[in-house]
């Protein structure tokens, strides 16, 4: 394996999706051969990505320096321990996801796949260029390409119902950026003079505690991605989305591009050291412990599969977010962590819900009775995701929810640590209830009994990633090792 | 032959207003007599209607006898409209023209409308149509004093 | 008595002032449009008054040498004023072009009535 | 004085005048009271100007105008708060603004001293033209009147544009509306 | 009914006269009271006395439809052109003094070429616009 | 001389101002279009021609006494055809004279006559 | 002197007649006060010459006068036949 | 090449103005679009070497007629002045292919000619009011392309063309003269019309005229306000862009407001601002106020439009706000924002209006309703649309976002850090009117209409593809746009008194 200049991987990780949406529409009408190109697109870029990976465990930082475009504003790009984390999760799982959207858009025969595939690819190719961003400016940049990106595909129904839902995903994510992050980016400039994420922050000595925790709420709210509560209604409402969509929404891309960006900012923004020193993070953590909780009593009630996932997904975001506020170097490693382990488990779930919807049309999870017999290896994988997400060994969730306890255990904030806690018990009630249902109640009469699994393309992808919720667990030590570099120079 | 004429009437126009005699200046006069020149006779409009210079020999005798006349309606008009109880009588009466030509008949028609008090309403063959602010006015008129003085005039043309 | 010889002196500008406000009136609160470009033109001439008027000298003469003569009223605004004239009777000959061509398809030249049609449509 | 009172007397009757007829015979008047005024205060191109413009071409081209629309001002019914206001705040504005200046006729003004002397010190020399507004207006500010004979011709083609051929076309709407 | 008789006539006399003086007082600019505008306006006012004596077919025969819309341009034209003559001549655009030896001269010059060029526009516009409307309405 | 010329213009003008005042009374005085006709005729005859004589006689043998003269002409050229032309165009309008008299059809038929006696 | 009190007699019939102009009350008297305004304006224009002692620019005066003329026929001819251009000649024409 | 070069200022003018008068002799509309075509494409070699010129050697003047100023009038240009040019004339060139077959479709053949004609005086106009130095003569200027575009909104298909023409011809020279009053008192007080000396002098005069000065600077103010639209003054606009042939509309959103925000700027800046203390009137409040209220009224109503012609005019009227917005900061970030967004604006309008004229040209409609589907029949007129439209709401990666940077560093510069909500707000009333057509060109089937519709003639197609990729491109490079605005708003800035 002939090694890449590190810097030189960097650009060609970015670009390389880029170039995959523009040659997926040149072959649109040979549905195999632009599939073809997805997949080798997926996989070149999670090659390259993995290029960078051995540099940036070293300490090195591969950077592409870009150009300016204003003064304080730069396109640069530059790899460091968190970005290289989530790149990694979002390329990797594209592969998967890829695969997993072949056998569903196939098996249910949408239309406008060719729009379909390019617009995922330029999603990812936002993502990945926000998960390298070297300052604000490309991070926002990318972070509305992402937004944009992703819009026509949670329409991708067209129906009255798929644009309502995907307006709302819209106004909201374009609306909480524009408002918020957007007017935080440029007061940050003004008051700061850069824009660059910069180890320990440049916010330090700049602005008053009280003028600080406002700026750290502008940019919470504002980066509505991360679905922080009372932002996260966009989330139920994209679920409209075919399900490959879901699950680049909750897994691969969308909300970890928020609790990323919030997660950068608090970093290397603010800084932890001046965050806590100011105080002005204390009420973030109240905040995302109620987050936690609150969501996942919200998910208890829903009736529908997908939106049930949804309100778990706020709840599980709400846990990075919980990291960060903390702000301390054990809280971010947890963040970090809960971010890889919620990607493999959350996207498993969702790929089970999609499955079983290729294979039944079933969306509600009272009419999953008994399906367990009918699809034995989805469920399982389900049952494997869910457990994860709850965070029991052994399976990764157990690790990322171990280290966020820990960490506000820590600095003392018990509330946080009771929430922890109590959403645990949550978790069990509404995913496990699921799955009881599924092996242990009897089917609705007159139902097939056989087994009627979905179509290859959809059940491989998710027993993989129900597999890396188990690698995970046991390979947690690399993702804390990665993480550990973020503050090694401190 | 009109033409030369209503050319060299032009010019001496032209020299009556400007007053000044730059080559420049002359030259352009010359060029604007001719165009108004050119554009008379595109209109066809040289006639003798156009050019009544034969009117002018009898002018000597005629237009200060005319001036005499509305001198003195001019003062009738005065004394009537300045009186207390504005004692005016309108009337409207038709009277003949004994002229031969069309110009004679506007002649007499413009000379009747010139003399304040009396006016030309109307025009029709020999008849004309007068309105007078006092009645002695258009009785004067029909008695035809100043009818046979443009017939006169005419006939000297 | 002050305030009469005041206003006395300056009643060139009260006049002026007072047919800007005329015109503008017409213009702003007649329907009719023929009616408003006649208020245009009479707003555009307060405008020739303006500059007119202090553009005399008192004892001067227009400003056209003669020998006889050595005090000249400003010929400046002589000039822009010629100008504006010029303008002005252009706008309005377009304005009217533009009348003609709204009776036609309108059949109205009052304004409110044209409002009314276009709402109905 | 007298002049100007009656150019305000004449305004007031245009205002006030619902025939159309009687309106564009009320400003070939005005015209011909402003050019008397303009006469007045020593500008007599201007007044010349302003007499073929506005008694002679206007006219014309409003009895034109009104040859081919409907000849009376219906009764109007805007509600005439909000010209007033508008009318009368320009006005006070002009007062404000007008009621420090220089006061009528004196020869120290800024505007006497400055620029202007250039032209009547210097036109007959440079140019020989002894009228000096002919010298400024077609040689020193020679590009305004470029200018300025670019409008006329600007508003010549445009005229004709509007007005010739495509008589009374409609649109389609307008049918429909006739037909109903 | 012969409304016109005495119009037509009076018209007809004085028609020649007018046209001239619109001349005079447009070539008289430099000394007197008027210009090219004025003379235009004067010019075109002759048009349009023969228009309404006479009538609009009387009028286009001295003026006729073509040589007006020519006109139109044409003033423009040579007013724009006579500044091009300033550029042509390694002067400042509308700079007269290109055309004499003696400065002065030059501008006295420039002035009569350059108000020529406003006489046959505004000449050509007025009756342009008279014809305009008046055969908007037959 | 000049002493002479000077009176002579003088009364002139004062007798043209005369008439012209006289004229304009008359305008404001008259009861309808028709009798004012006569009141603006008398302006722009014996008014104007008393004012623009005297003029020339203040202005001796000049260009501008020429000029005066071509002014008179003008006037003695407008009223006839405008007078003329605005007392057909209001009868064609159907204007009624006010009269006290209608002489027009020989028998002293009174058909305007309604209108009442000044 | 003679010619201000000339100029003033012109102003007070010019008031009188523009009085005429705005009370009409038919179309007809606007059109006769209208014709004596161009007629006073002009007498006003040759006296005020005087006045200021700059009797040349008597053209302008001239000038009023044949517009006057021009606008006043206008008038009356439109009022005659609705059309500044009409021509009975055309018009006989089938 | 030296003997041109001197006279470049004159040329800019002349040369359209030339074309202008020979296109009125020309009797046949192709010949005459040719003419155009061809002064089109000299005209940004001329503002280009007059930008060049100043960027490297200071402000030009031109003495028009070989008279010195203040006895003649001046040609000035200087950096401002040539950025607009140079703004003007790469409009002009970019969407002139556009014109032959829209003009074609809209315009009786007859009348062509006259057509671009009037085009032509209309853009010698333009430039003119641009270049000159003088006060009054940019009046003259201003009335040339005021009488120009009157002509041009008239020519509209519909009845109601006429109607906006009118009411803009009124309101538009309500404006011109008000404008002419403010120069008036300038005059009065200065002797002058030369803009340098006005100011120059202006600064000299007595405290108690004062009065006087502010009293001009109201007029000129209200009187340029009409012109270019600033609420409340605007509402002459959307029908004017709504009823106007498509090209017209297109010309007149990308140069014609923006001329007179030129005009704004010169004299708030460099005549008022040099002379006296502006900071003590209260112009920047009003300015401000008027264009916050700009951004979201006018944007409000655009969401309700279904004529989107007129959505985008009253979209104009809120991103004119965002230009004012920036004046009225009158620091050097937020008159950066204002200036960089006259020539974003510009470009994106252009390229939107240029996306809808394609899409009247195929369809015949420009209301929502009709235009279901249309983003696949007409993808790359669309994805123009889509482009520009993204500009519009400032996303990032556009040129939109550019100028509401400055706009909000200017704005927190001057300690108004409300407003940098504010602006971000009024974006997403724009977000939500530009999402709307997308969504219906987008997530709709294609109805019986649009079906039948497909992409434009390249001539018409290629000026919006060229105009949304400009958005895009000055989204990251700015060098040549809030560079220049930089550098002109630093000069107009530091000019100004304390
Ligand atoms: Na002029
Ligand atoms: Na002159």
């Amino acid at each position: 394996m002939t090694m890449l200049a590190p810097n030189d991987a960097l650009l060609l990780a970015l670009i390389a999706p880029f170039i995959g949406a523009a040659l997926i529409p040149v072959f649109g009408r040979w549905p195999n051969l632009r599939e073809t190109v997805t997949l080798v697109t997926a996989a070149v870029l999670l090659f390259f990505v993995l290029q960078l990976l051995g540099p940036v465990l070293g300490g090195a930082r591969p950077e592409w320096a870009g150009f300016s475009v204003a003064p304080g504003l730069t396109l640069a790009f530059q790899v460091e321990p968190l970005g290289m984390l989530f790149a990694l999760i979002a390329s990797s799982l594209w592969i998967v996801n890829s695969v997993y959207s072949i056998g569903y858009m196939r098996g249910n025969d949408e239309p406008r796949q060719t729009g379909f595939y390019a617009c995922f690819a330029i999603a990812l190719g936002a993502t990945i260029g926000l998960a390298f961003a070297k300052n604000l400016f490309t991070l926002f940049l990318l972070y509305e390409v992402l937004t944009l990106s992703t819009y026509p595909l949670v329409a991708h129904k067209h129906s009255v119902e798929a644009r309502r839902g995907a307006r709302i995903y819209l106004a909201l994510l374009i609306g909480t950026s524009m408002l918020l992050f957007l007017p935080a980016i440029i007061a940050t400039y003004v008051m700061a003079g850069t824009l660059d994420f910069t180890p320990g922050g440049i916010l330090g000595g700049k602005l008053g505690s009280g003028a600080m925790a406002v700026l750290l709420a502008l940019y919470v709210f504002g980066i509505g991605k991360a679905a922080v509560m009372p932002i996260h209604f966009w989330l139920p409402a994209a679920m409209v989305a075919p399900t490959p969509v879901s699950a680049l929404l909750h897994a691969v891309a969308v909300v970890k591009a928020g609790v990323f960006s919030i997660v950068k900012v608090v970093v290397y923004i603010f800084g932890l050291d001046t965050l806590t020193a100011a105080g002005a993070n204390v009420w973030l953590v109240y905040l995302a412990s109620g987050c936690i909780v609150l969501a996942s009593l919200i998910a208890l009630t829903r009736g529908n599969l997908k939106a049930r996932l949804a309100y778990s997904t706020v709840s599980q975001l709400a846990y990075v977010v919980l990291g960060a506020a903390i702000a301390t170097p054990l809280g971010i490693m947890g963040s970090g962590m809960q971010m890889a382990t919620h990607a493999v488990g959350k996207i498993t779930l969702f790929f089970c819900a999609g499955a079983i919807y290729v294979a039944t049309h079933k969306t509600e999870v009272k009419e999953l009775d008994g399906l367990g017999r009918t699809m034995p290896v989805t469920m399982a994988a389900f049952l494997i995701g869910s457990l994860s997400i709850i965070g029991l060994p052994p399976f990764g969730g157990t690790w990322s929810k171990w280290t966020l306890a820990l960490a506000a255990a820590d600095s003392g904030y018990l509330v946080a640590l009771g929430a922890l806690m109590i959403s645990s018990l949550l978790n069990i009630a509404y995913l496990l209830s699921i799955v009881g249902r599924a092996f242990f109640f009897a089917p609705e009469p007159g139902a097939a009994s056989a087994i009627r699994e979905a179509p290859l393309a959809c059940v491989i992808p998710l027993s993989a990633t129900a597999g890396l919720c188990v690698v995970l667990f046991f390979g947690a030590g690399q993702v804390e090792n990665l993480l550990t570099t973020m503050f090694a120079s401190r | 032959m009109r033409l030369v004429g209503l050319f060299g009437g032009l010019f001496l126009f032209w020299l009556a207003l400007s007053g000044l005699f730059a080559p420049l200046l002359i030259s352009l006069g010359v060029v604007a007599c001719l165009l108004a020149t050119a554009a008379v006779w595109r209109l066809n409009m040289v006639d003798r209607e156009a050019q009544p210079l034969e009117l002018l020999r009898g002018a000597l005798t005629y237009w200060p006898w005319l001036v005499v006349e509305i001198i003195k309606s001019a003062w009738n008009v005065t004394k009537v409209v300045l009186h207390p109880r504005l004692p005016i009588s309108p009337t409207m009466t038709v009277v003949k023209a004994s002229q031969k030509t069309p110009s004679g008949i506007a002649t007499y028609a413009n000379s009747i409308t010139l003399t304040p008090g009396t006016l030309t309403t109307g025009v029709s063959g020999h008849t004309l149509t007068i309105h007078a602010l006092v009645k002695d006015g258009a009785l004067d008129l029909e008695s035809g004093g100043m009818d046979r003085r443009v017939s006169q005039f005419e006939g000297t043309a | 008595m002050q305030a009469l010889n005041n206003f006395i002196a300056h009643y060139n500008y009260v006049i002026t002032i007072f047919l800007m406000i005329t015109g503008l009136y017409i213009m702003v609160a007649r329907s009719n449009m023929v009616k408003k470009l006649i208020g245009l033109s009479i707003f555009q001439t307060s405008v020739y008054l303006l500059y007119l008027e202090p553009g005399k000298i008192l004892g001067g003469t227009p400003p056209i040498i003669d020998k006889a003569f050595t005090v000249y009223s400003n010929p400046l605004p002589h000039v822009l004023i010629l100008t504006a004239i010029v303008v002005g009777v252009a706008t309005l000959a377009l304005g009217l072009a533009l009348v003609v061509r709204i009776n036609e398809a309108y059949g109205s030249i009052e304004e409110d009535e044209i409002f009314k049609k276009d709402r109905e449509q | 004085m007298v002049l100007l009172t009656l150019l305000a007397a004449v305004a007031i009757a245009i205002v006030r005048q619902r025939s159309l007829f009687g309106v564009v015979l009320l400003s070939g008047i005005y015209s011909f009271l402003i050019a008397s005024v303009m006469i007045v205060l020593d500008a007599i191109d201007v007044a010349l100007t302003e007499a073929s413009v506005g008694a002679g071409v206007s006219v014309v081209i409003l009895l034109a105008t009104l040859h081919l629309i409907k000849t009376t001002e219906a009764a109007h019914t805007r509600a005439s708060w909000l010209p007033i206001f508008v009318s009368l705040g320009v006005g006070g504005a002009l007062v404000w603004g007008t009621l420090t200046l220089p006061p009528f006729g004196t020869p120290d003004a800024p505007i006497h001293r400055h620029v202007a002397p250039y032209y009547i010190e210097n036109a007959l020399r440079e140019t020989n033209v002894p009228n000096i507004v002919s010298a400024v207006l077609a040689d020193y500010r020679g590009y305004d009147t470029l200018g300025e004979t670019v409008v006329i011709f600007t508003a010549g083609i445009g005229v004709m544009m509007l007005l010739r051929g495509g008589k009374r076309r409609r649109s389609e709407d307008d049918k429909a509306e006739d037909a109903s | 009914m012969k409304f016109d008789l005495i119009l037509r006539i009076g018209t007809k006399l004085i028609l020649p006269f007018v046209l001239v003086f619109a001349f005079y007082i447009h070539f008289h600019g430099d000394y007197r009271p008027g210009g090219g505008f004025q003379g235009g306006v004067i010019a075109a006012g002759t048009v349009f006395l023969v228009a309404i004596t006479f009538g609009l077919a009387a009028a286009k025969r001295i003026a006729p439809n073509w040589l007006v819309e020519f006109m139109v341009p044409l003033g423009v034209l040579i007013f724009a052109g006579a500044g091009v003559a300033g550029l042509l001549m390694g002067k400042n655009y509308l700079d007269y003094s290109v055309f004499s030896a003696n400065s002065a001269t030059g501008h006295e010059l420039g002035i009569l070429i350059v108000e020529l060029g406003v006489l046959i526009t505004v000449a050509g516009t007025m009756t342009a616009l008279f014809y305009a409307f008046v055969e908007r309405g037959r | 001389m000049s002493f002479v010329i000077d009176i002579a213009s003088g009364i002139l003008i004062a007798l043209g101002c005369f008439f012209i005042v006289a004229g304009a009374i008359a305008m404001l005085r008259l009861p309808d279009v028709y009798t004012r006709v006569h009141g603006a005729s008398v302006i722009d005859t014996a008014g104007a021609g008393f004012l623009l004589t005297g003029l020339m006689l203040q202005a001796g043998a000049s260009l501008v006494t020429v000029k005066l003269v071509f002014v008179l002409a003008v006037f003695f050229f407008t009223l006839p055809v405008a007078a003329h032309a605005l007392a057909q165009a209001a009868l064609h309008e159907g204007v009624k004279p006010l009269l006290s008299e209608d002489r027009t059809s020989g028998d002293g038929k009174d058909q305007a006559a309604s209108g009442r006696q000044p | 002197m003679m010619f201000a009190a000339a100029a003033m007699a012109i102003l007070v019939a010019l008031s009188m007649v523009v009085i005429r102009a705005i009370k009409g009350p038919t179309v007809f008297d606007r059109v006769l006060a209208g014709n004596s305004v161009g007629m006073l304006a002009i007498l006003l224009l040759a006296v005020i010459g005087f006045l200021t002692g700059r009797p040349q620019f008597l053209d302008v005066a001239l000038t009023y006068g044949l517009l006057n003329l021009i606008a006043t026929l206008a008038v009356l001819k439109f009022f005659r036949h609705g059309d500044l251009a009409y021509d009975a000649e055309e018009d006989s024409k089938p | 090449m030296n003997a041109v070069l001197p006279h470049l200022p004159a040329l800019q003018v002349v040369v359209p103005l030339i074309g202008a008068i020979l296109a009125a002799f020309l009797r046949r509309g192709n010949f005459a679009f040719t003419l155009t075509l061809a002064v089109s494409a000299i005209l940004p070699f001329i503002s280009g070497a007059l930008l060049w010129q100043v960027l490297t050697g200071g402000p030009i003047s031109y003495a028009m007629g070989g008279w010195a100023p203040p006895i003649g009038i001046e040609y000035r240009v200087d950096l401002l002045s040539a950025f607009v040019l140079m703004l003007i004339s790469v409009v002009g060139v970019v969407i002139i292919p556009f014109a032959h077959r829209s003009v074609a479709s809209e315009i009786d053949a007859s009348k062509q000619a006259w057509f671009y004609c009037m085009y032509l005086l209309c853009l010698t106009g333009l430039l003119g009011i641009t270049i000159t130095g003088d006060a009054f003569n940019a009046f003259v200027f201003l009335e040339v392309s005021s009488l120009a575009t009157y002509v041009l909104i008239a020519m509209g298909r519909d009845r109601r063309a006429l109607l906006a023409a009118f009411q803009y011809l009124i309101i538009g020279t309500i404006g011109a003269t008000l404008y002419v009053i403010g120069v008036g008192f300038l005059y009065l007080l200065t002797g002058s019309l030369n803009m340098v000396d006005v100011a120059q002098r202006l600064a000299a005069v007595e405290p108690d005229q004062m009065r006087t000065v502010i009293t001009a600077l109201a007029f000129i103010t209200v009187g340029v306000s009409l012109k270019l639209a600033l609420f409340p003054l605007h509402v002459w606009l959307p029908n004017a862009y709504a009823y106007a042939p498509s090209w017209v509309t297109v010309f007149l959103a990308a140069t014609a407001t923006k001329v007179a925000i030129y005009l704004l700027v010169r004299y708030l800046f460099s005549i008022f601002g040099v002379a006296v203390n502006l900071q003590a009137l209260p112009v920047g409040e009003i300015i401000i106020a008027l264009s916050l209220a700009a951004m979201f009224i006018a944007s409000f109503v655009a969401v309700f439009e279904t004529n989107l012609k007129r959505m985008l005019a009253y979209s104009s009227v809120a991103q004119i706000g965002y230009i004012t917005l920036g004046i009225g900061l009158a620091n050097q970030a937020g008159l950066t924002g204002g200036l960089v967004h006259i020539v974003n604006h510009a470009f994106m309008k252009a390229a939107l209006f240029l996306a809808l004229g394609a899409i009247v040209y195929r369809i015949g409609s420009a209301r929502l309703g009709d235009l279901a589907g249309i983003g696949r029949k007409m993808p790359l007129t669309m994805a123009a649309f889509a482009v520009a439209g993204l500009g519009l709401i400032g996303t990032p990666g556009t040129s939109g976002f550019i100028s509401k940077w400055f706009l909000a560093i200017g704005a927190l510069d001057r300690g108004w850090w409300i407003l940098v909500p504010a602006i971000m707000a009024s974006s997403m009333i724009a977000f939500v009117y530009v999402g709307r057509v997308l969504e219906m060109a987008y997530l709709r089937e294609p109805s019986a209409e649009t079906a039948r519709a497909s992409d434009p003639p390249l001539s018409m197609l290629l000026p919006m593809l060229v105009l949304a990729a400009a958005t895009v491109y000055f989204g990251f490079d700015t060098e040549w746009t809030a560079g220049i605005a930089g550098k002109a708003s630093q000069a107009l800035v530091q000019g100004l008194a304390r």
